[in-house]
């Protein structure tokens, strides 16, 4: 059982297979996020994250070890990147191998559904001529 | 006591960190740490939501906050 | 829209990262088929796969158009390898890119699951002493 | 008539092509071509199922098969 989790500058997805490969593993499925270029018809020149580091990766490993409990898994993965991405960038990956697919499947889908909603990570679109910080305001 | 701001609370109050001194008044809990800077800081007020962390995990309302505690204010959050 | 689909020697995963990465795409979903070093408690030496390469194309075409109707998709890639692959070593992968991340898993899902009903790829099971073609016989 | 052969199709026929040649009695349907195979190599009638594509896409057990198309038959498929 391997768990990988991160707050990195640059999230490299090819890097993340060997990390999820595993000898009882037949399946590996992975999430990546990626900046958008348009939010609801603005356009968007970039992202920016900012997070609380020592409590995000707490909660991560929450998340890990939830999924861990829930699904038969070998290895996850959870990485979240910082500072400004640029359009098509990766900001975010997570990842499970297990021995068939629908665990891995599964798991990767409420990793990045969980974190999304309880990791402690910021993010500000950064359009044209003004910057948000997305679901600040009702 | 320190408390940490982050995201949107850290432009409100133009700090990332600012420290409450001893006095009277001083909030001992979450639930009046927040009324207080709600207070303080009007804007906080009109977030969909203002969480706290106490030691890097989640509080409830009435979670109570000491002077060694690390406090963060955590306002909703947009990771991925 | 990019539609990869091909039948490969080797299969590297950090290279369809590219492929499907969209800039109207916020989240992209990889599955990867991997070599399990045991089935049923035997051990496994590897995996041979073969394919009737011209038929399993238009399958594998049939598969992207099935799901670029069902879900808006910005990119799919669906990639099979034959030959003989050890433990560990990837075999299938499938992706798909999409605006929202719910697409994208669904498709990458429908993906993976017809491509295994529908595809004319077969795979043999080599153990210590002897070889299995799988699901041959009932 | 050429008639390709797949995975374990390929192995009890011994060879990944054969020519059926014109006679009286040759396969003029999917489903007559299934019996004629099943008949001929035993082991093909114990497998899970047995598909034929015709001109490389799946076909039906009325499927007619003429001299010029490419016939393949297709045991139980076991990608990914």
């Amino acid at each position: 059982m391997i768990k990988i989790l991160s707050i990195v500058d640059t999230i490299d997805p090819g890097t993340v297979y060997a990390a999820l490969a595993h000898p009882k593993s037949g399946g590996i499925c992975v999430f990546v996020g990626t900046v958008r270029e348009f939010t609801d018809e603005q356009q968007v020149v970039g992202l920016e994250f900012e997070t609380y580091e020592k409590m995000a990766l707490k909660e991560m490993d929450k998340i890990a070890e939830e999924a861990i409990a829930k699904w038969q898994l070998n290895n996850v993965v959870i990485q979240h990147a910082v500072g400004k991405k640029g359009v098509m960038e990766p900001v975010v990956i997570v990842g499970a191998s297990s021995a068939h697919r629908p665990e891995c499947f599964e798991a990767c889908r409420f990793l990045i559904d969980t974190l999304k909603a309880t990791v402690p990570i910021w993010k500000k679109e950064m359009f044209k001529d003004k910057s948000v910080w997305v679901s600040a305001h009702p | 006591m320190d408390i940490l701001f982050f995201g949107i609370t850290k432009d409100i109050v133009g700090a990332a960190q600012i420290q409450l001194l001893e006095e009277k008044g001083k909030p001992t809990t979450v639930a009046s740490l927040k009324s207080f800077l709600c207070q303080k800081y009007p804007e906080m007020a009109k977030l969909s939501s203002l969480a706290v962390a106490v030691n890097s995990a989640y509080a409830q309302e009435d979670t109570p906050i000491n002077n060694n505690d690390e406090v963060a204010i955590i306002p909703p959050v947009s990771g991925g």
